[in-house]
């Protein structure tokens, strides 16, 4: 019997008071696609940290084709034949692709050898993975796709035959997934080891020859992909049976609340990320924004949530909003009855280092309620901020705890409690199960429900197809900062999405790649 | 869970980085071939021995007080103002000018003018960098200490042109009679206390008004909430509907009228009149005070007068031996290095003794759902 | 002003700027590697107390060169100690580097010499001597190119050529070597140095490293150069107007010695003039002193140009919260 | 107990101040056993401090050096009616206050004769400390001096700065030595405290001679220090010292001159290979013609103005 590519035997790991792997065992056979799933949180990107030498475990073995091997850093990792691509890239974003591929691998203290040999050896790369990417461009001026062909172009100069791919479809269309995976078929062919991290039950199905569950920093179990079924990987995941869609009735919709026309946004950097977006939302319907991360979606929310300035016309129950002046701000929205469940709760939606109390008046600190003369009335607060956590569960129930001491998925509620507690017309809501557990996400998909019977307007925002798939009443997909269309939930599925997402409307033809990623090169191309 | 608990971060760091940078400083001084015991009895005996030394350990640490929450109140927005010399200096110029331009009948007139004369000159110094950092994002700690610089040299100009008195030296007239703060020996004279000549005064008083003021400010009005949520997360503060460009010009403005104000201790209180180089580095011990107070007023006011007591001590010392007044810069400097830059050498051995004390009671670390 | 008024200002110029140069390029390496200094100031200023003191002490001025390197050494390994290892505030471990530099040198001048914070005047052996470039004597007759050459770039001290060549040096080194590769990478992403196998705690430590080299090297000409002996607080704002020089040069080793011989002139018109008189009015001294600050500000406000520092500057690199 | 305070730029300046620290290890030495408290003061806005910590201390008389303490004494005096002060180089009118005053013009006149006459170019210079009056009494004595020994001769003359730094700026003092070599001049004259050192230097640097100031300053570069202009604030010292011992200190203003010796040219052997006997001759019949009265150097500070040069 050949020994495993990989063995890892008792790794922990701690961050502080968080312990993110617990004595996880696990073994990759060479020449296989093994695939890691689990939960946000779970350890995935800890653990493939360790055995790429960027976090030292606290304890375990690592074995590298049979050897027991130390690695005390990514050095050691390249020596014994690792290449990573991160989940968020590590990439010099004003160096040349050549130069970042270099980088670290020089033979010679001078550039010039180095950098011409690199060329060559590219070239050669390219063609071999069908991995084209201009090495002369600088990595700021690539799209995601191409920033992480770079990745990969890395790890295979360096010579690697075990590859770990941290969550490489996160940022891809499906067709591009689609792509990647032909690559990774194609490396495994030659003998090459895989590592996929992913949360996605479907690409492990069809791309994965084992799988490994984790949960909470444990690994719950590893099993041969053709004897398991999504159903089952998903109970592992979670450590419990789930339900897979959302209970609700059918929208009755209303009179418009939400009417957007001709929105445009450029960004700080002079770059256009929304090109004349126009859309409604009715009372009572709850309209879901589904694409690839970085088209646009999360301006959008930004620009409506006053975070930022755009341009064109958008009324909330018939009166326009200022998009540039002096009450284009988030204040402001608040009081016209817009209430914004922001996409990064920890970044954004929260204040890290302030207490719950203290938290549950973000945003609304000038409500006349919390106020006593010129100064706060604490008082006040505590008292409304101990409501709303008894209301939406919060646990644990203690308003002085700091928000940085509250799990993820408790987070998410203070915020959603914050926010839907304060009766809007639309509410903006963004990832809102990013990181939460399926018991919590339950009850954050029924509390948006229940909004909605209650007559209110809902915009949503989430990369989860699934997402909004079951919490949709009608599907707008964005790509390249524009609207590709609107569609039903039951009159769509992912296939058609999936081509809206790579901005191709004509989705009863068939499309190559090849197509997409010309596609979405152009349109990165213009938006660089 | 913190990692720490709060009175190991607010009292137990500080402490121990402050030992740290006195048991170098006494290293220091045994390698210049002193008795760092001696040394450090002449210090303490000098600065709080005697109503004298108490005098001028409380007339420094008032200028260090102001200084101090000038740099405090910025750190809470994530702003290191480290331009509190040169705003002290504008300062002084704007006391200096309310001083000179009106025959004052009374101090009690005098005293809340010069406050908004010190406080304006020294906000207008604060407000270009801030406008700056605010819409341009140029670094604030490069355009303050580029405004130190440019501070002094109008000072030197103003000087030696349109506020020289007559005579030689590049001073200002003499402020009038009217101007002059009561000191601590005519107040506490009055009811009958005998203390020493020194040049405290009331301006301690206010100094501790503006201790108080900025607590409450910073904990209990929204202004305070806004500052400190913005200093935690600026991407949160616009999601939260806070302005950054008006937080941050605000608190700086705020900032930069603090350290102006200092300016009605040291001109308006002692030198009545203005020289050219008035604030002493006093801008630069309010980072020290700052950092070691945590940025809490209370932790500011304590931090003030172990600074005060620190140069009226070495004050004595260079009276009693023949070390140089230099060593209180060592000193401060090793204070500022360890409690602000080698913090982490002391933090992180201490939160892992922490942690591992916590595990052991077998209750896990982390609070179930 | 005439010809040959505009060449002693040239000549002046230049000797003023090489503490600048020098101090610059030790910004840039450190600034590069992420690693923000505002420390120079008291690194030149160590550095000048300990070359002038060493070069009384042995009147030898290469020993004192050599001490003063070690001594700003120490001083950026102290930074590097804050600032890599420990992960502490950088801007405020240069703020401490500074008042440590200022107390020290005079309470270590005043336990060695007893002349109230100042070494002895150093002369002979114990001083740099001015170098005649080749053909200076014989090129000094030609108009116009004559003068420039025999009088305003000819007769300064070796530091000073020195000082010139490390510009192209520096530029060689960070883009046309495998180490200058790496320490700008790692100035703009440690992650990415760090996965792609190389240490960045060494890296940075090596850029800081050099930082020290290059200050020490400006304190040393301070101290035996430009002037004769060391005094309380002679680097007297350099460090930082060689800070501002280098924003003004946006972290561009030929840029950096445009800036550094633009300040270096108003420096040297400053000293020749009390005031400069434009016909309509008056530009007072103080004035063209505090030019570089106004102008780095200028700079900042991106009314000439964006100056943008590397983009992992200022930060720690830090991979466990 | 006597007390001094030594001014910014410290006891060791190689001239006013260390002169003054001469004067006071004159007296003790003279004096055995007798002591004095002695301080030096760390920055301008510390004169206060200091000046009633002296006095509390019990230190009488005390002596403080400098114009610049002018309107701190002012104030601190009428304070400690019990106690003396005597001021250098400024007139403070207290009752318990004794002013000491120089003429520099009669011996800066001296060394300017010196100066022209050394000169081979024909061009002689001055660089100043701080633009204040009393530096320009110096200059003013020194252009009168040269002009008289060679009325065609050109002087150059160039102040340090306008603040007290410039007391204390030695490389912008050779720049600007520098600059006038460069320009001509082969004597430099330096009345600029610690800034000279660095005058001293570039004049000796580039081959030049340099005249020294209140020290005597000749040991300092042999053979490139054609002389020093002495101002005996030593004498003046050890006076003010030894009268208080002897309880007869005189409060009011005193004037040290060429007459009493207050001021002088500096004659040793560092300099004697460069001093003619010409020379010589004609400082002695200026020096005799100035005690007597027939000679009237100008002084800067009686009509703010010069009639040998502008500034
Ligand atoms: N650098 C770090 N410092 C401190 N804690 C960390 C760090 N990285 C991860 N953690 C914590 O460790 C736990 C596991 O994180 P990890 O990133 O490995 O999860 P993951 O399974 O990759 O999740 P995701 O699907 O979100 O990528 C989390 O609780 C996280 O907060
Ligand atoms: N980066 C961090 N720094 C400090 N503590 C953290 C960090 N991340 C997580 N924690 C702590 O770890 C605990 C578990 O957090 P985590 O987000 O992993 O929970 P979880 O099990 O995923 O719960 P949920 O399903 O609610 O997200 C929390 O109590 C939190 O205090
Ligand atoms: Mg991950
Ligand atoms: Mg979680």
């Amino acid at each position: 019997m050949t020994a495993p590519a990989i063995e890892l035997k008792g790794i922990s790991k701690s961050f502080g008071p968080v312990q993110a792997n617990k004595d996880i065992a696990i073994r990759v056979m060479p020449g296989t696609i093994h695939g890691i799933i689990g939960e946000n949180g779970a350890g995935k990107s800890t653990l493939m940290s360790i055995l790429y030498g960027f976090y030292k475990a606290d304890t375990g073995e690592i074995f590298i084709r049979g050897e027991r091997t130390e690695i005390p850093d990514s050095q050691a990792a390249i020596r014994a034949g690792i290449g990573m691509v991160f989940q968020h890239f590590k990439l010099v974003q004003n160096f040349t692709v050549l130069e970042n591929i270099v980088l670290g691998a020089e033979d010679g203290a001078l550039l010039k050898g180095s950098l011409s040999k690199a060329r060559t050896l590219l070239k050669q790369l390219s063609e071999e993975y069908e991995l084209h990417v201009d090495p002369d461009a600088k990595i700021e001026d690539l799209g995601v796709g191409m920033q992480q062909r770079v990745e990969i172009l890395k790890a295979l100069y360096r010579r690697a035959d075990i590859l770990i791919l941290d969550e490489p479809t996160g940022v891809l269309t499906p067709a591009e997934a689609d792509h990647l995976f032909r690559i990774l078929e194609g490396l495994k062919r030659e003998g090459k080891t895989i590592i996929l991290i992913t949360h996605k039950l479907r690409e492990i199905m069809e791309t994965t020859d084992t799988v490994s569950v984790m949960r909470r920093g444990e690994m719950t179990a590893t099993v041969k992909t053709a004897e398991t079924t999504p159903q089952e990987l998903a109970e592992l995941m979670v450590g419990r049976e789930v339900l897979l869609r959302v209970d609700k009735q059918a929208a009755t919709p209303g009179e418009t609340v939400l009417n957007v026309e001709n929105l445009q946004v450029v960004d700080g950097s002079g770059v256009e990320r929304l090109r004349g977006i126009s859309l409604n939302v009715k009372r009572g319907e709850i309209l879901g924004i589904c694409g690839v991360a970085g088209n646009g979606q999360s301006e959008l929310l930004e620009v409506l949530g006053g975070m930022r300035p755009g341009k064109g016309r958008v009324t909330v129950n018939g009166q326009e909003l200022d998009l540039t002046g002096a009450e284009s701000d988030a204040r402001t929205r608040r009081r016209r009855g817009i209430a914004h469940v922001p996409e990064d709760r920890q970044e954004e939606g929260l204040i890290m280092d302030f207490f719950a109390w203290e938290n549950v008046a973000f945003g609304y600190h000038d409500d006349a309620r919390y106020q006593r003369g010129a100064m706060m009335n604490n008082d006040a607060i505590r008292e409304d901020a101990e409501a709303k956590i008894a209301k939406f569960d919060v646990r644990p129930a203690n308003c002085w705890l700091k928000a940085k001491n509250f799990s993820g998925g408790n987070q998410q509620k203070i915020v959603i409690a914050r926010e839907l507690e304060r009766n809007p017309d639309l509410l903006l809501v963004g990832q809102p199960t990013r990181g939460v557990d399926i018991g919590a996400i339950e009850f954050i998909h029924e509390q948006i429900v229940a909004l909605r019977d209650a007559g209110k307007a809902v915009l949503l925002v989430s990369v989860e197809l699934d997402e909004i798939l079951s919490l949709s009443d009608r599907i707008a997909v964005i790509f390249d900062g524009r609207i590709m269309g609107e569609r039903l939930p039951s009159e769509t599925d992912e296939r058609e999405l999936g081509l809206l997402m790579a901005g191709i409307t004509d989705t009863d033809k068939d499309h190559s790649v090849d197509e997409i990623e010309e596609n979405l090169a152009h349109a990165t191309g213009k938006a660089g | 869970m913190d990692k720490l608990p709060k009175w190991a971060d607010v009292a137990l760091i500080p402490l121990i980085n402050l030992i740290l940078a006195l048991i170098v400083s006494g290293l220091v001084v045994a390698l210049i071939g002193q008795d760092p015991f001696e040394a450090l009895a002449i210090m303490v005996n000098g600065a709080v021995g005697s109503t004298y030394g108490w005098g001028y350990t409380l007339f420094y640490a008032t200028n260090f007080i102001f200084t101090g929450l000038a740099v405090a109140i910025a750190f809470h927005a994530r702003l290191f103002n480290i331009g509190g010399e040169g705003q002290a200096q504008l300062g002084s110029l704007g006391v200096a000018l309310v001083c000179l331009m009106v025959p004052w009948p009374h101090w009690l007139i005098a005293l809340p003018v010069a406050i908004l004369g010190g406080g304006l000159f020294g906000a207008a110094w604060a407000a270009i960098p801030a406008y700056l950092q605010a819409t341009r994002g140029s670094h604030i700690v490069i355009t303050t200490i580029m405004f130190n610089f440019i501070a002094s040299a109008l000072l030197v100009y103003l000087l030696v042109s349109a506020l020289k008195a007559p005579g030689m030296a590049p001073e200002s007239a003499r402020f009038v009679e009217g101007s002059h703060l009561p000191t601590a020996r005519e107040v506490l004279g009055a009811i009958g206390i005998d203390f020493a000549r020194t040049p405290m005064n009331v301006s301690f008083i206010v100094a501790l008004l503006a201790c108080w003021g900025l607590w409450l400010l910073l904990w209990r009005t929204r202004l305070g909430y806004e500052i400190r949520a913005f200093g935690h997360s600026d991407k949160a503060a616009v999601y939260a509907g806070i302005n950054p460009v008006r937080i941050t010009m605000i608190t700086m403005l705020i900032s930069g009228a603090l350290a102006g104000l200092m300016a009605i201790n040291a001109v308006m209180g002692e030198q009545e009149r203005l020289l050219q180089d008035n604030v002493l580095g006093a801008g630069f011990v309010g980072i020290a005070v700052a950092l070691m107070g945590r940025s809490h007023p209370v932790g500011v006011f304590i931090a003030a007068v172990l600074f005060g007591a620190l140069y009226q001590g070495g004050a004595e010392l260079e009276f009693e031996t023949s070390i140089p007044r230099e060593m209180i810069v060592v000193i401060q400097a090793l204070v500022i290095l360890f409690t602000g830059a080698l913090d982490g050498m002391v933090r992180s051995p201490l939160e892992k003794a922490f942690l591992r004390f916590r595990r052991q009671p077998d209750k896990p670390g982390v609070p179930a759902e | 002003m005439n010809y040959l008024d505009l060449i002693q200002i040239l000549d002046s110029s230049i000797r003023l700027a090489t503490p600048l140069l020098f101090a610059c390029l030790a910004g840039l390496f450190s600034e590069r590697a992420g690693v923000f200094d505002i420390g120079l100031e008291g690194k030149i200023l160590i550095s000048a107390f300990f070359s002038a003191a060493v070069a009384a002490l042995t009147g030898s001025v290469w020993l004192g060169l050599l001490a003063g390197i070690a001594s700003s050494m120490v001083f950026s390994m102290i930074h590097g100690l804050a600032s890599i290892t420990f992960r502490g505030d950088q801007l405020i471990s240069g703020v401490a580097i500074n008042f440590l530099a200022a107390g020290m040198t005079v309470l270590i001048a005043q336990d060695w010499f007893s002349q109230g914070g100042r070494t002895p005047q150093l002369s002979g052996g114990a001083r740099f001597s001015p170098i005649e470039l080749p053909f200076a004597e014989a090129l000094s007759g030609v108009p116009f190119i004559g003068p420039l050459y025999a009088d305003a770039l000819s007769g300064h001290t070796i530091l000073v050529y020195v000082g010139l060549l490390t510009v192209p040096l520096t530029w060689y080194v960070l883009f046309r070597t495998r180490f200058g590769l790496r320490l700008r990478a790692v100035g703009e992403n440690p992650g990415a140095v760090d996965t792609a196998g190389v240490n960045v705690v060494r890296l940075r430590y090596a850029a800081v490293a050099i930082c020290g080299v290059l200050c020490g090297l400006s304190g040393s000409f301070l101290a035996t150069g430009l002037a004769a002996s060391f005094t309380q607080n002679m680097s007297a704002g350099r460090g930082y107007i060689a800070l501002a020089a280098l924003i003004f040069a946006k972290w561009r080793p030929w840029y950096a010695l445009g800036a550094c011989l633009l300040f270096g002139l108003l420096q040297a018109i400053s000293n020749r003039y009390s005031s400069i008189d434009l016909v309509l009015f008056e530009i007072p001294n103080a004035f063209v002193l505090a030019l570089p600050y106004i102008l780095t500000v200028v700079i900042l406000a991106g009314f000439v140009g964006k100056a943008v520092p590397p983009r992992a500057g200022g930060q720690p690199y830090v991979k466990e919260r | 107990e006597p007390g001094l305070i030594i001014d910014l730029g410290g006891k060791f300046d190689k001239s006013f101040n260390e002169s003054a620290y001469n004067g006071a290890q004159r007296w003790v030495e003279d004096n055995d056993g007798a002591d004095y408290l002695e301080t030096e003061l760390a920055s301008e806005a510390q004169r206060e401090q200091t000046m009633r910590r002296m006095a509390d201390r019990g230190a009488n008389p005390v002596v403080v050096l400098g114009f610049a303490n002018g309107s701190t004494l002012e104030q601190v005096a009428p304070d400690y009616p019990e106690t003396n002060f005597v001021i250098v180089d400024m007139v403070v009118d207290q009752p318990n206050v004794q002013s000491i005053v120089f003429a520099e013009h009669q011996g800066s006149y001296l060394v300017g004769m010196m100066a022209a006459m050394a000169s081979e170019t024909g061009t002689v210079s001055f660089v100043g400390g701080m633009d204040v009056p009393l530096i320009r009494k110096f200059a003013c004595g020194y252009a009168q001096g040269a002009k008289a020994a060679n009325p065609d001769v050109e002087v150059i003359a160039n102040m340090t700065g306008t603040t007290p730094a410039a007391w204390n700026d030695p490389v912008k003092g050779g720049e600007l030595t520098r600059s006038q070599i460069s320009q001509g001049s082969d004597v430099v004259f330096a009345a600029a405290g610690g800034t000279g050192v660095g005058v001293l230097q570039a004049a000796a640097d580039e081959g030049e001679l340099a005249i020294g100031v209140d020290s005597n300053q000749n040991y300092l570069h042999p053979g490139n220090m054609l002389t020093s202009m002495v101002k005996r604030v030593d004498n003046a010292v050890y006076d003010a010292f030894t009268a208080a011992a002897e309880g007869e200190l005189q409060t009011g203003i005193v004037v040290k001159d060429l007459s009493n010796d207050g001021v002088g040219v500096a004659m040793d052997e560092f300099n004697e290979d460069l001093v003619t006997e010409e020379m010589m001759a004609a400082v002695e019949e200026a020096r005799a013609a100035i005690v007597s009265g027939e000679l009237e150097v100008h002084d800067y500070t009686s009509d703010d103005s010069c009639p040998a040069l502008t500034f």
